[in-house]
């Protein structure tokens, strides 16, 4: 077999998402970055895990990458296409979805998210989509996955907008809530980026887990726009396998579209 | 069209075209675009390039939704360019916005086609959205079991509705997403039904189940072939990702934009010309290949 | 259906077999009787004769229901037996009784399957049913708009849903009415799925928007032909009228009743057994002619 | 053409419950009595009547007549088979229904229908069905027309159980309640026994319109539990015409099962 050509930023971050659904039964998933790992994870460490797309599509097989969440090549095929009345209420807000993949353009330590602007929200520098499904899909899934390129313009000390509650003031609060307000889940669990991977302490504030191979501490931290908790002991991320490039590279996105 | 857009689409009008990336009435936006209707407040989930268009083009003055982006592409240009100051040409104004998430918009319409005075879901807790948005408001359930958060009923005065067939009288069958096509023109005060084929009411009632909407609500009925595109119809026609994509790089210049709408909207008559300009070969390559449902059997009781 | 039935049907469970006059699994009815499950709330909104037949076998302690009656016949006189004092049995206790409204039946269900903790309808007002059911509640608009009524959400331990075919996954494809079999599964704590035919996966794929219950809420999958006879299923069999007359007669004295039980309930081991006692003549007379609903194409997108 | 029987009161009835549904256009239907009433006018005074059954049919076309509401040949060949949440939701609550049909094993002068118990609630003499549909079709019906036997057991002063109301207590408070509650519907408009017809004057009190051919108004009287409202002139109901007869015994009710 020919030497495999050393893995990229975005495929380590790729891998390392699909690493973290390893078990992971229902997964509501969106395009993109999330689609990719997801079905890296499919083809790896979860092979039992079924799709639901926010479009309103359960157990798709798409026979193509789809660019939008709606493409018709997630609906042919699929085990069930409904409404997004059913959608949101009776399979997110109904309880039946483990895991929801979330983005932003900023997160705080706490793992609160803005998709919403940038700036005043009366009169934005850059207005972004805004919430989509990401504000139900925050309190509904039973634990939150976060997959972001990092940097001091991402991983901010104060958000502009939260469009979707993450940990609030720290979990102590936030489980309270979350109880008293019937949410259902606790929150985001694990950030995957381009340099590390994060987890959240149990007062909810994230906290290093590792560091992608070719990455620093250093550049960790300089690309974080706070005090970044970081324990004594950061071991390495695992390096992708060769079967996990030859997934992507080959199967997942062979244009490199994405990754 | 013409007929339908003229008598039922008014300026002031709330208009609802729907359809989640499936199905978009395009057809019905640009001519709504081409008869110059005038401060319509614009509602959609996702309001997706044919709001961007009519944005473009000065139709609306307010925009109800709950994702605004070009979907798998970036961003709505014109819209941004009416949402953000910096970006705001001279004599133009800001675009009054009311923001929800997917789940509160699908709530609304819920809401109103039931008749409902709130639609109550768990979303919202601890967003700045309610803070934004007074109309995302909390209710105490009779239960003793704390708050729960809900949007209130949303009546469009017309829903315009894309699909792939109907009969005469206006009963619509769709499949593949149905996003929240029914629940649109439900609430709707008047409803638009254009579809890709008009079928003979026997073929509606060989299959019931299929059936999203009835006539009972719907109040014209539109023929139009690729009436969808770049948008998309389930077994007719792929989307057009190429033109999403081509529009993200029309979009960003006003000019560029202007003279799309020049050529493509102003330029055209009607959707056939429209279709016409493409060229037949144009959409054959959007043609899937066959993937029947199969029949199922209702019986015949006598 | 045995092992399905020991496995998730627990004395003391609330236990409800949907299914508005169509699919109406009268076989897990049949085989909670003989495993002899006791102090059951059983929910459906028509109790219809499975409830008249559970209830004179001794299984339930309450009902929860909307209409209680045999449909197109007349009273439902097991039960009335257990509601009327002046028909109650020596030694027997009247059922507890849990009454509401179709509309509000199948909001409780909704509310359940949508995790709310309340289904607001118009309904109730000025009835007496809310003073003789302290469940069914006001509650305030946040929007100004006055009161509405309420019901709170049902989410039985287990659902039994009868249907024409469900994959090895329990991917369940119905049509015909549907009643509120989908809200009534997604409500439930744990979910059977009974049906006339299992299909390979591509069967449900090739047509993904008939599916109305997926794999993903169902705890066990049972293949049972005739299943819900003397219900009907649409497209395979139809409705066995004359038995639900025959029952007005049986029923309306206890002992025919109990000897009727003995005769097709304990006395046969299975559906099977119960189908094979009728004899395949009899279920052809109710075999209907075919009604085919068509075929549509979802289009092969590569 | 042979001699034509003469009118049954059944019969005398089912007409002038059908005659009652000329011009209108969406009319909710039960089983029995009404199904045949809507099914004669179909055919006689309101051709473009569309009819919804409760049980989730719109756009029927029965080919044989349905015993139960829930019929197999109601749902073959309609034009929408939806499910129970849509039907009572979009359709009934959503306001889309004209007429809707209702009787009931007691009536008041006002309207207001017992479908529940006959005797106290919690130690009943009798358990009827309850309500059904009947309470959310008597708020949201545009219109509620009544069909039932009369007699001094069913026409009485007082109701043992509200199942669904009609006009409370009188149209005064009834019109202010519906419209502080929002109710759909203007409640009942006409009642039609095996006797006569009758109406609600503005008070919202049942008044006699016209008495049936062969009935007397000493025998309507007798036959309901109230002193009856009886204006000075009280026409006679124009007889049923030879083919209105026609239609219901070879047609509707060949083999006389409800009329």
């Amino acid at each position: 077999m020919s030497e495999t050509k050393p893995a990229s930023r975005n495929e380590l971050m790729v891998v390392a998402a699909a690493r973290a659904l390893q078990g992971k039964r229902v997964c509501f998933v969106g395009v993109g970055l999330p689609n990719i790992a997801v079905n890296l994870a499919k083809r790896t460490v979860a092979p039992q895990m079924e799709l639901v797309y926010e479009a309103g599509v359960f157990g798709a097989k798409p026979s193509r990458l789809p660019l939008s969440i709606g493409d018709p090549t997630i609906v042919t095929g699929s085990i069930a296409t409904v409404s997004m009345h059913d959608l949101f209420g009776l399979y997110l807000q109904g309880g039946r979805i483990d895991v929801g993949f979330l983005g932003g353009a900023q997160i705080d330590k706490y793992g609160n998210l803005n998709t919403t602007v940038i700036g005043d929200y009366a009169a934005p520098k850059t207005r972004l989509p805004g919430s989509g499904g990401a504000c139900e899909i925050a309190i509904n899934a039973k634990e939150i996955m976060v997959i972001m390129r990092q940097s001091t313009r991402s991983f901010v000390k104060e958000l502009d907008f939260r469009t979707s509650p993450g940990h609030l003031g720290g979990a102590v609060d936030a489980a309270a809530l979350r109880r008293e307000q019937g949410w259902g889940g606790s929150g985001p669990s694990v950030v995957v980026t381009d340099l590390a991977v994060y987890g959240f302490d149990a007062d909810g504030e994230m906290s290093l887990r590792s560091i992608h191979p070719g990455a620093t501490l250093d550049e960790v931290k300089g690309s974080i726009g706070w005090e970044l908790r970081v324990p004594a002991e950061v071991p390495e991320t695992p390096a992708p396998t060769v079967e996990e490039l030859r997934l992507i590279r080959e199967e997942l996105d062979p244009t490199g579209a994405y990754v | 069209m013409r007929e339908a857009i003229a008598a039922h689409v008014h300026d002031g009008d709330t208009v609802a075209i729907e359809g989640f990336t499936h199905c978009i009435s395009f057809a019905a936006g640009h001519e709504i675009i081409r008869q110059r209707r005038r401060n319509l407040t614009l509602a959609r989930m996702t309001p997706d390039l044919i709001y961007d268009q009519m944005v473009a083009a000065g139709c609306a003055k307010k925009l109800i939704f709950s994702w605004l982006g070009n979907p798998g592409v970036g961003s709505l240009h014109a819209i941004r360019r009416r949402t953000e100051p910096a970006a705001l040409a001279a004599g133009e104004v800001l675009l009054e916005i009311e923001e929800y998430s997917h789940h509160g918009m699908v709530g609304r319409y819920v809401a109103g086609a039931h008749r409902l005075p709130f639609y109550p879901l768990r979303s919202y807790s601890e967003s700045d959205l309610p803070t934004v948005n007074p109309l995302i408001r909390q209710v105490e359930s009779p239960y003793g079991d704390g708050k729960i958060w809900a949007v209130p009923p949303l009546n469009p005065d017309v829903a315009i509705i894309h699909a792939q067939r109907a009969d005469e009288e206006g009963n619509v069958q769709a499949w593949g997403l149905l996003g929240c096509q029914k629940e649109a023109a439900f609430a709707a005060k008047r409803v638009i039904a254009v579809v890709e084929e008009i079928v003979p009411v026997s073929v509606v009632r060989a299959d019931p189940n299929r059936t999203i909407i009835p006539g009972l609500v719907v109040d014209a009925v539109v023929h139009e072939p690729y009436g969808a595109h770049p948008s998309y119809v389930q077994g007719a026609y792929d989307r057009d990702n190429a033109f999403y994509r081509e529009w993200d790089t029309i979009s960003r210049d006003a000019a560029a934009t202007e003279a799309w709408l020049q050529e493509w909207v102003y330029g055209v008559p009607d959707r056939a010309a429209y279709v016409a300009k493409f060229g037949a070969e144009y959409f054959t390559r959007l043609t899937p290949m066959s993937a029947p449902s199969g029949s199922v059997d209702y019986g015949d009781y006598r």
